[in-house]
């Protein structure tokens, strides 16, 4: 009985955070996102050597076949640095899809390219929880029609993952006629979405998802849980700047965190999302390790830590004062993908529905 | 308790709708979002509305206003009525400035700036906050020193907003550097093409540079462009921050866009469904409906002190604080209903209302902490209102 | 335009005020809920001599004819002294609901002794707000059969005004045969609620109120604008209380109100409360000058100051520290006073629906 | 990450297992609700549970114990276990005042109190908090002054829980008035039996008198009924302060009362819905179960950190802050989807589990404050786990 971290966990995640804090500073970030591509190659690069895109990936893919807590270390890590590379799509929803529901030949395919961090899927599920400007997409003979919004990791994706209405994962060729991909700017300019206009466009079915849904369902599970482990990083980095900051700034002769009330919203922020760990850490064991509590605890990591950071990032705002607000501190990166966490793969309000619904309280 | 308005006003609000309806047209186009400019306006509209009383209302003739008595509801039916025909309304110099010469300036300071403020022909930024002096503003440390008849300044000045159209600026700096801080400060007037005058566009988290950095290098002022005393600025500022109050949290603009938000719940869908039929966000809404309504009739009732020349108290104090707050509850709520559409900013396709609740959100918890943070206004309520002791003092050795 | 209160306005609340402070001190109050009857007969005497129970009868039938608004300030005042007399139910409710719907001779019989202060009508309307332990209340040829719960002011009721589940109204004797009327005990010892059993019990029906819920809403939204009043007066004393704690107490060598986290606890409040003074004068003006709005507006006065009463209830206990929760102070009186106003005629969110309602949301 | 019990804690429940239900017969009734309180339980049923190490397990044996190792999962194990079976568990004499006079105690001090209180012969009270002294502990003025071979204590004490029960006292007094605050306190133990100690019950909102105000007039104790040296007190207190840690908030007892509202809300119903059919209510419950489900797995973090006789750091500071905050914002819950019924009190008709619900939101909001307000745990959480710098010291004309 040991809740912690194993060594091998702790040295993943200390390795990944070393490297980002020297190679994807902030200043690297700000170039990335102002250049609008959201995607820093040097960065996605030196973490394909640290095996990043391949956590998921089976070793007989060429993988290193961890599991989704390892794959929530590293998101957290990429939170906490607001690192402008795909992942929660690209190397953790679409892997999981794959290994659950493709074809021998689809696995072949795709998941070495994505541990090998030679192609990046895209992944297309927001009509699957909740349908906004679109009537969802439809699979038939082996086309696919209707829109696909806010697909996640879309912009520089050699493959899409689309799920039709039936709840079935399609393999999309983006270049393929038939189809339109359109970028969608967001407060985030950290991660991309884009819109997918389907015209009977040619799509491959994965197999293991025909008439089943878990698979769909699975893949929202892990989807929202990086998310959670997202916000975590980056929550965790607004409040050690928070308190940082309250340590050195100086007002009325004294260092502002010695004013109560600057001290105490450094210790409730530190009061909320401290618990934030150990439920991301158990949601993500349970996953894999007790897969009957897996869905309700996705949906509680992703509804509770949406409600922290969102907490969290206000308050360390507050606490910088007039500096938090500025583009020179570049605090609002933190802030503005903590709030990109908040709404996608379902926004906290829809995601507790789903929480009553896997304890069938409704 | 009258909530109706008696026929002097309601007559005069006939004539404000009278004169609109003819000249509206003559109206140029809304005024810049940049807040603390003067409206944008011609002057010849500006001009007009000085004639018939609807700008400069209460500013002396003399000094090119129109120089009626302050009535506070009459102001207020100009501005209903002005907002209700879209018509950019006048302005009166700058609210902040314009009322502190008059008070406090000497007859060549006001014919000097007053009239040409009020024509709209002088526009004015203001240089008080600095990196290092944000809740504590009189800890400022931007110096100006007398050498021969003129004022030697060098500092920086932050949170400037309008420092790059300004033709002048309102600057409190230091001048008696032992005094105690309060007693050391000056409040000194000039324009902003002066030698040594260096603005630098400060861009928020919005992705705007509303505010600017000022920074003074050897700025030389003539010795006599001080308003009120030398070590006096302290005061003369609070005179101008006393006029400026009330501008924050006003609780019509809260209702607006609270009208705006459940607009958007009976229009837009989540899965087919009504965002409004979402008992979550129904529920939302209705709580902020209560509070915004409650912080409405709080407005009415200091309306009224103010029309008795009473002074309101707690139901003022509380205005910035509530007011900013319901105002950032309300762009979350409208962020969180729209989803993952919330979140669209910068001009994307299926933008809503021009990515206004982003950017609110985002503004509004700046101004949670601009002009005094949350923190400092709950210890000017607590203080000043309530009576409840300061912190004690600390040495300067203190922390 | 003047959105403030009348000279006679602040003469009518003063003066029930100060008779309050000498007539129904903190050790009044603590003896009549001590014996439990919730009714201190000096008290009710006084109160009858200033006009209180007849402020809504009108001059012919012996009251002062005063509106909804002059009947919120003695609510309000009521609420700050946490006097144990009825008020809501019997001098509020149910002369409203005599004058929207009763006949000519109900209206003499009942209005000047309620005046007089020699009646009191208790009121039985929560299962028209939501049902609970009852199949609600049918009535068929002058006769009820079914249970009311929660009835207001029950008690030492001369009668007792009951809704059927048509919505009609209905004057019960609680001594005729067919009516067993048992007091249930709640944390307010200031206010009774009681159950009433009816089987064939006689009733004499609101000639007004038969095929038309109106005077049955018209009533609800009066009696929670009175809660809503006594909840302001209730709340308010203990945010004064507060304040004056914060003052007087010291620790750490200072008094604890200049410490920032007391400070800021005692600001939060009047930040709260103070605007719950506008709306409860807003609801109450508009209940008869505005009647289009009057629904709504009681139903947000109703659910907001539940909310913010909710808020100061707590925040006061804790600024006054273990005192606050000792009988010595007697702080909770006002507390669980607080507490009842929530829940009775409807607890917040169920009031807030009727919101929705009102504005044709739903 | 690992959540299995290893083959040897498998064992040991399982041994503690077939011993209840061998035993539990023999166990007498459950324990009474009083806080602070040994158990009732008889002492055979005690010296039985010392025998197999279910009590008393890490007190030498010499002292009455059992005298075994220490170990976290076992004693956590045993209490699993006692409270699966419903079986009063054992205790270990008083969880304050045994190990204070274990570490710090004389030999003749230990022979003379511990074995006793591990039998249950003698209970115990704590004399810490006075009228004047809450948060500010360390001010505390009841003082005792040597008179011969005798302390005099004269003063008051207050929120002693169990004191109209208690067989024994272990109070701090001022013995040093000259000397800085925290260095003039002593540590003494006495009989409640001695003349001058007068224990009046202390009503609070509940209705209970879980609490008492003491008060002492001429008390003599003798002069080597003192724990630790004279003027060191307040740091034998904190060893005492140490142990009673991790005592509130527990997630588990949190999770049984969410558990326990859930049913409620499953079973109940208004205007013939189900409670938890109402979307808000089940939001609300739905919000909490997330904190709480947080909280639970920062007990188990807790938990392993302290089984590797590691130093939990901040998981372990926010505990009290938050498990009382969600205990009280369960109760709170609890009342609210009851509406009127929730209201309900005192043995009426219709009353829920006993009004347990209306007890707990006004006991925990006691809880919030008491023992360290809330304030006080954020000052700690920021000053010790943080490392924010403390209040400036004020001096003692301040305020």
């Amino acid at each position: 009985m040991d809740f912690a971290l194993g060594e091998e966990q702790r040295m993943l995640q200390d390795s990944i955070a070393r490297y980002l804090e020297s190679g994807c500073p902030l200043e690297r970030v700000r170039d990335v996102a102002e250049a609008g591509d959201a995607r820093a190659d040097d960065v996605w690069q030196e973490l394909t050597n640290l095996g990043v895109h391949g956590v998921l990936v089976g070793e007989d893919y060429g993988g290193v076949g961890l599991g989704l807590l390892e794959a929530a270390l590293i998101a957290e890590a990429l939170g906490a640095a607001v690192a402008p590379v795909p992942f929660a799509a690209s190397a953790v929803m679409a892997p999981v899809a794959l290994a659950d529901a493709g074809s021998g030949e689809q696995k072949e395919a795709w998941l070495p390219r994505i541990a090998a961090g030679e192609a990046v899927i895209g992944i297309g599920v927001s009509e699957q929880i909740g349908r906004r400007e679109t009537d969802g997409v439809r699979a038939e003979n082996g086309r696919l029609n209707g829109k696909a919004m806010f697909v996640l990791d879309a912009a520089a994706a050699d493959a899409l993952l689309i799920a039709s209405d039936d709840g079935a994962l399609h393999l999309v060729d983006p270049s393929a006629n038939g189809i339109e991909r359109a970028k969608l700017k967001t407060i985030d300019r950290t991660r991309t979405v884009a819109e997918v206009v389907l015209s009977d466009a040619p799509a491959e079915l994965l197999p293991g998802s025909a008439d089943n849904r878990e698979p769909l369902l699975r893949m929202i599970d892990a989807g929202r849980l990086m998310l959670a482990a997202d916000t975590l990083g980056a929550a965790q980095t607004m409040a050690d700047k928070a308190v940082a900051y309250a340590k050195e700034r100086r007002q009325f002769n004294r260092v502002i965190g010695s004013f109560q009330a600057v001290k105490h919203m450094c210790a409730e922020m530190a009061a909320e999302l401290e618990p934030c760990r150990s439920l991301v850490w158990y949601a993500a064991h349970a996953y894999v390790a007790i897969p009957e509590e897996g869905r309700l605890m996705a949906c509680h990591a992703k509804a509770h830590l949406s409600e922290v950071g969102k907490f969290v990032a206000r308050k360390s705002t507050e606490v910088h004062g007039g500096m938090g607000i500025t583009d020179l501190l570049g605090l609002h990166y933190w802030f503005k993908r903590i709030g990109f966490n908040r709404q996608l793969l379902g926004a906290p309000e829809l995601v507790r529905e789903e929480a009553a619904q896997a304890q069938a309280w409704v | 308790m009258d909530l109706e308005y008696s026929p002097e006003y309601r007559d005069f609000r006939d004539e404000v709708r009278a004169f609109l309806d003819e000249n509206k047209h003559q109206a140029p186009g809304p005024r810049g979002a940049t807040p603390g400019q003067p409206p944008n306006s011609p002057k010849a509209w500006q001009q007009l509305l000085i004639e018939h009383g609807y700008a400069a209302r209460t500013i002396p003739r003399e000094y090119g206003g129109y120089g009626a008595e302050p009535d506070i509801l009459k102001t207020r039916i100009i501005a209903e009525e002005f907002a209700r025909a879209r018509v950019p309304p006048g302005h009166s110099g700058d609210n902040r400035l314009v009322p502190t010469v008059l008070e406090l300036g000497t007859e060549q300071q006001k014919q000097w700036l007053v009239p040409p403020s009020v024509r709209g022909e002088m526009s004015w930024c203001q240089g008080y906050s600095e990196p290092g002096s944000g809740s504590d503003l009189a800890s400022l440390s931007t110096k100006a020193e007398l050498d021969g008849d003129e004022w030697v300044i060098n500092g920086q000045k932050i949170w400037t907003s309008g420092a790059q159209n300004a033709d002048m600026m309102f600057c409190l700096v230091r001048t008696e550097p032992d005094a105690p801080k309060h007693n050391g400060i000056s409040y000194l007037v000039f324009s902003m093409d002066t030698p040594g005058i260096d603005v630098r566009p400060l861009v928020t988290m919005t992705g705007d540079a509303f505010f600017n950095e000022v920074f003074f290098t050897d700025v030389r002022v003539p010795k006599d462009q001080i308003i009120g005393k030398r070590g006096e600025g302290w005061f003369v500022a609070n005179t101008t921050l006393r006029y400026e109050r009330g501008g924050l949290g006003d609780p019509n603009e809260a209702e607006n866009r609270f009208n705006r938000i459940a607009d958007i719940m009976q229009r837009e869908t989540v899965g087919g469904e009504r965002l409004i039929d979402n008992p979550i966000y129904r529920d939302r809404l209705l709580k902020l409906q209560g509070q915004i309504l409650a912080m409405k009739f709080n407005g009415m009732r200091v309306l009224s002190h103010n029309i008795k020349g009473e002074e309101p108290g707690l139901p003022r104090w509380i205005v910035k604080l509530n007011g900013c707050e319901l105002n950032h509850q309300m762009a979350g709520l409208a962020i969180d209903v729209l989803g993952e559409l919330g979140l669209l900013y910068d001009g994307s396709p299926y933008l809503r209302d021009g990515g206004f609740w982003q950017a609110r959100y985002m503004l509004d918890l700046g101004l949670i902490i601009g002009g005094g943070t949350a923190q400092i206004q709950k210890n000017m309520i607590g203080e000043r209102a309530l009576g409840l002791p300061k912190e004690p003092k600390v040495a300067e050795a203190g922390a």
